[in-house]
């Protein structure tokens, strides 16, 4: 049964990856292109949940992910920081037009 | 809504109903004793005054309404929830009666909302009005264009249906998130502006029911209740000799006070509404003549006063005008309200 | 789970704080010169009112945030321990304080919601203004909460409160208490800091809901505060234990007993908080939280430390 | 049993969310949606008993979304309006590269011989949550505050040129 439970939450964990994935390549906005990084960093932080239950040695690694969660929140808002600033800069917030400024 | 069960409550609720006045800009005397009798009368049976029509059990008109004022009446009545009533007062005399008739009928008919809004006038001073054939509302205090938020404008008309809001004032106010970009004022009905020339108007206010009127508006939008209704208390009865200026020194000395209104600059950028440099200077200055012998504050036109809010958090706008009592008399306006240049948008109504 | 002895609190959880919410509200409502059945009249008032939606709203999403805000106050009070016979909170968890304050948090999501539902530009500034309030005072509130964990070494509330045998945390560490007490306020944005529903927006994030809806904003919000309240029982005012000053157990009484007298006393120090302050607006109160709260929290935060480390 | 079937719907309800974020149509949709993924995330990890990991989550990426709003409404074209929102490029392109990845975890999720023991999640639970957490909520505070400084001073250090059209 733990095995058969392990294998859902995976493959919930792929999905959620892959759709972050195809957010993150689709769409133009910035903030939506962090949107979908950040629904990959939710399917990560699902299937290295489910692997520890399964393995049953949750403890003290789990400091771990709370630091890689916290690390992604500051790592979201300083990035968040550096559109803004290159919006006030360029008047740019979509991922093409920086592209093309960088040409 | 079940009729039995519904009726005491209504009777029980009826009895303290939410009351949001509107009135139009007092261009007579006639038109301001209304105004600042309804408020007394408020005051006097200790009911709410209502933020927002949301919030209204009692929409209650103080004053002969103009053509466009009386647009805004109906659009905002439009989106008053049930039960509701509409109350409409042009002298001091006939206050009390209307409100009394307005809440017997509130508690007896109220809950049905097909009743509120069809059923037959009670007495001429009680009148309903259908949702059906409302106007476009040109100037609902929450009319938002939404489609171009991102760094440019919302195009807002502010008021005249807000609280502690200059009467028949509607500012044309274009925002940037919540900074006012833009500002222009219009005051309904009365086209202006009519600079004030030589001798100021005559009025029946002294000059100290004049700072007393600011400071109510002042200390109710900051929030600090307390000295705004000891100051409504002043304002509305006679005070003891010695009342006015103990009041005014506690005020100007409040620390509390004077922090939360630090850092707001009255001024436009080609002239000067007031002559104090911001809202604590203005505030303390109205405090400190309270019960002196200085002259009357000085009173700017509406479209001074609109210009000077350029530049101010939305907040931080609301408390410039209030401490400014721009003198909607003298009139503004009229104003092109905002059109979108998409035409599919649709204002509501 | 299924012993009903521990299921009782849970399901009396709710109405006992809407309970002691409206409570808290008539008192309010007695400091600002009401009287004291006035919220119990507008509760009736605003359940046989008619709803009321916008042209072009999202109502669904302003509903969700209406209904998660009340939920997540009484969410946030199940790991608060209230002194019960048994067990000390409704549900023990080991981390109930960061429980707590997700729950906190969530709540101002909800706000912002509200207020962003109606499409109306006052409800609209309304929900924006949530947001730098909560970003500025979950730092504070979180190094207050944080605190008394790094003094009693735990994030269970339960061992937290055990933990002042002899001395309270409100004494040894009164920074501390003080900031939980002004960003409680603030993570209830109410007092000093209801700019969110502030009447200089016509109520802001409230501003277009009527009815029920506006019911739940505004009694979901007197839930919070009396939750948040109740956190700071066991965080600095040693939870059901009597005070210390009493020497051991002379009055002894039942645990929930002293819980209450002292969420009294935490509800009375915030209703004074209100007098004391008109409501700040958004750069005021950014300005409070940024140069003076959060520099005490921290200094306040190393202090405990290095006396604990020592 | 149970947890099983908890976990499948929790997963679910995580992956139609994840996909109603790209398919909103307003931007506090999609961040209401990114939330609500997180939030089933976080009760599945509660429902296997890695309680701090859960509610972590449910509190650092609260704080996110709303940090994501305040940009959101500075930053996009159209944050608040209701109307369809569309702005994609290289649609098929990334859709094809995204039904790669799932396959290819999918595969992995359902093919590899995970490693399993018997679960004991509440004997791991409690026996180390005392000492080092403090340390990581007082680390976990400051780090958040660095981030929110420096994120201010990002946006600010640029005067007041809030006024300007595109």
């Amino acid at each position: 049964m733990t095995e058969v439970t392990l294998r859902v939450v995976l493959v919930a964990a792929a999905a959620l990856v892959a759709t972050g994935v195809h957010g993150a390549l689709s769409q133009q906005s910035i903030v939506m292109i962090m949107m979908g990084l950040e629904l990959v960093v939710n399917g990560l932080v699902l299937a290295t949940g489910g692997i520890w239950w399964a393995e049953g040695r949750p403890g003290n690694a789990s400091v771990l992910v709370v630091v890689l969660v916290t690390v992604m929140a500051v790592e979201m808002a300083t990035g968040f920081a550096v559109a803004l600033a290159l919006y006030r800069a360029r008047r740019v917030d979509l991922a093409d037009d920086a592209a093309e400024l960088a040409r | 809504m079940v009729v039995s069960l519904a009726r005491p409550l209504l009777r029980l609720t009826a009895r303290r109903p939410h009351v949001l006045t509107i009135a139009p800009a007092p261009t007579s005397d006639d038109l301001l004793a209304v105004r600042l009798a309804a408020e007394i009368e408020l005051a006097r049976r200790g009911w709410p005054t209502a933020d927002s029509p949301a919030d209204a059990d009692l929409v209650r008109v103080a004053g002969e309404v103009g053509p466009r004022m009386a647009r805004v009446v109906r659009a905002v009545w439009a989106t008053v929830p049930a039960p509701r009533g509409l109350v409409s007062v042009d002298s001091v005399g006939e206050l009390p009666e209307a409100l009394d008739a307005a809440v017997a009928w509130l508690a007896r008919d109220g809950a049905d909302a097909s009743v509120a809004s069809d059923g037959p006038s009670l007495t001429p001073d009680v009148r309903t009005a259908s949702s059906s054939h409302v106007a476009p509302a040109m100037a609902d205090l929450a009319d938002a264009d939404r489609d171009g938020l991102a760094l440019d404008a919302l195009h807002v008309a502010l008021g005249p249906v807000l609280p502690h809001w200059p009467a028949g004032l509607v500012v044309h106010a274009t925002l940037a998130g919540d900074l006012v970009t833009d500002a222009r004022a219009e005051v309904l009905d009365v086209p202006g502006p009519r600079e004030p020339t030589g001798p100021r108007r005559r009025t029946p206010r002294g000059p100290d029911h004049l700072r007393l009127d600011a400071l109510v508006r002042v200390l109710g939008l900051a929030g600090a209740d307390r000295a705004a209704a000891r100051a409504r208390t002043l304002r509305d009865g006679v005070p003891v000799p010695g009342e006015l200026p103990a009041f005014g020194r506690r005020l100007a000395r409040s620390r509390t006070l004077a922090w939360t209104l630090r850092g707001i600059p009255l001024s436009a950028t080609d002239h000067v509404p007031v002559p104090e440099p911001t809202v604590e200077a203005r505030v303390r200055a109205l405090a400190a003549g309270l019960g002196g012998s200085l002259a009357p504050p000085v009173r700017p036109a509406p479209h001074r006063a609109a210009a000077a809010l350029v530049g101010l958090e939305l907040g931080a706008a609301r408390l410039a005008l209030a401490a400014m009592d721009p003198d909607t008399g003298l009139g503004a306006g009229p104003v092109d309200a905002h059109r979108p240049a998409a035409a599919h948008h649709e204002h509501h109504g | 789970m299924a012993d009903p002895a521990t299921l009782l609190p849970l399901l009396l959880l709710a109405p006992a704080l809407v309970v002691v919410a409206g409570l808290a509200a008539a008192a309010g409502a007695v400091t600002t010169g009401g009287r004291p059945g006035t919220p119990a009249v507008e509760t009736l008032r605003l359940l046989t009112k008619q709803r009321r939606r916008t042209p072009a709203d999202d109502p669904l999403l302003a509903r969700i945030g209406l209904t998660v805000l009340p939920v997540a106050a009484v969410l946030a009070l199940a790991v608060v321990p209230l002194g019960l016979p048994g067990t000390g909170a409704p549900v023990d968890l080991d981390v109930g304080l960061v429980w707590f304050n997700a729950m906190e948090v969530l709540a101002w999501f909800a706000v912002w919601t509200a207020g962003w539902g109606p499409n109306a530009a006052t409800a609209l500034v309304g929900g924006y203004r949530v947001l730098p309030l909560g970003l500025a005072y979950e730092l504070p509130h979180m190094l207050a909460i944080t605190t008394p964990a790094i003094a009693a070494g735990s994030l269970d509330p339960a061992t937290v409160a055990d933990a002042q045998h002899g001395l309270w945390y409100a004494v040894w560490m009164p920074v501390a208490f003080l900031l939980y007490l002004v960003s409680t306020a603030a993570m209830a944005f109410w007092g000093p800091f209801a700019a969110p529903l502030g009447r200089d927006l016509a109520g802001g994030a409230a501003a277009e809901h009527a009815g029920l809806d506006r019911l739940l904003l505004r009694a979901g919000r007197w839930m919070l505060l009396v939750a948040a309240a109740a956190m700071a029982v066991p965080l600095f005012l040693g939870g059901g234990a009597p005070p210390p000053i009493t020497g051991p157990d002379p009055f002894g009484g039942p645990p929930w007993l002293w819980v209450g007298i002292k969420l009294l006393v935490v509800l009375a120090l915030l209703l004074g908080l209100r007098r004391l302050m008109p409501v700040l607006r958004m750069e005021r109160f950014a300005t409070l939280a940024w140069t003076v709260l959060i520099p005490l929290a921290v200094a306040q935060a190393l202090v405990v430390t290095v006396v604990v480390l020592l | 049993m149970t947890l099983l079937v908890l976990v499948a719907a929790l997963g679910l309800v995580a992956v139609v969310a994840g996909i109603g974020v790209f398919v909103a149509d307003s931007m506090a949709r999609a961040t209401f949606l990114l939330l609500a993924s997180f939030v089933a995330v976080a009760v599945v990890l509660l429902a296997f008993g890695l309680t701090y990991l859960g509610v972590v989550v449910v509190l650092m990426m609260t704080i996110e979304m709303m940090i994501m709003v305040v940009f959101m409404v500075m930053l996009m074209m159209n944050p608040a309006g209701l109307e369809p929102m569309t702005m994609v490029h290289n649609r098929r392109g990334s859709r094809v590269i995204a039904l790669g990845v799932f396959a290819v975890l999918a595969a992995g999720a359902l093919l590899v011989p995970w490693p399993t023991s018997a679960p004991a999640p509440t004997t791991a639970r409690g026996t180390d949550l005392m000492g080092p957490q403090m340390l990581t909520m007082a680390v976990l505070g400051l780090t958040l505050l660095a981030a929110i400084v420096g994120t201010v001073a990002l946006s600010v250090s640029r005067g007041p040129a809030r006024g300007g059209g595109r």
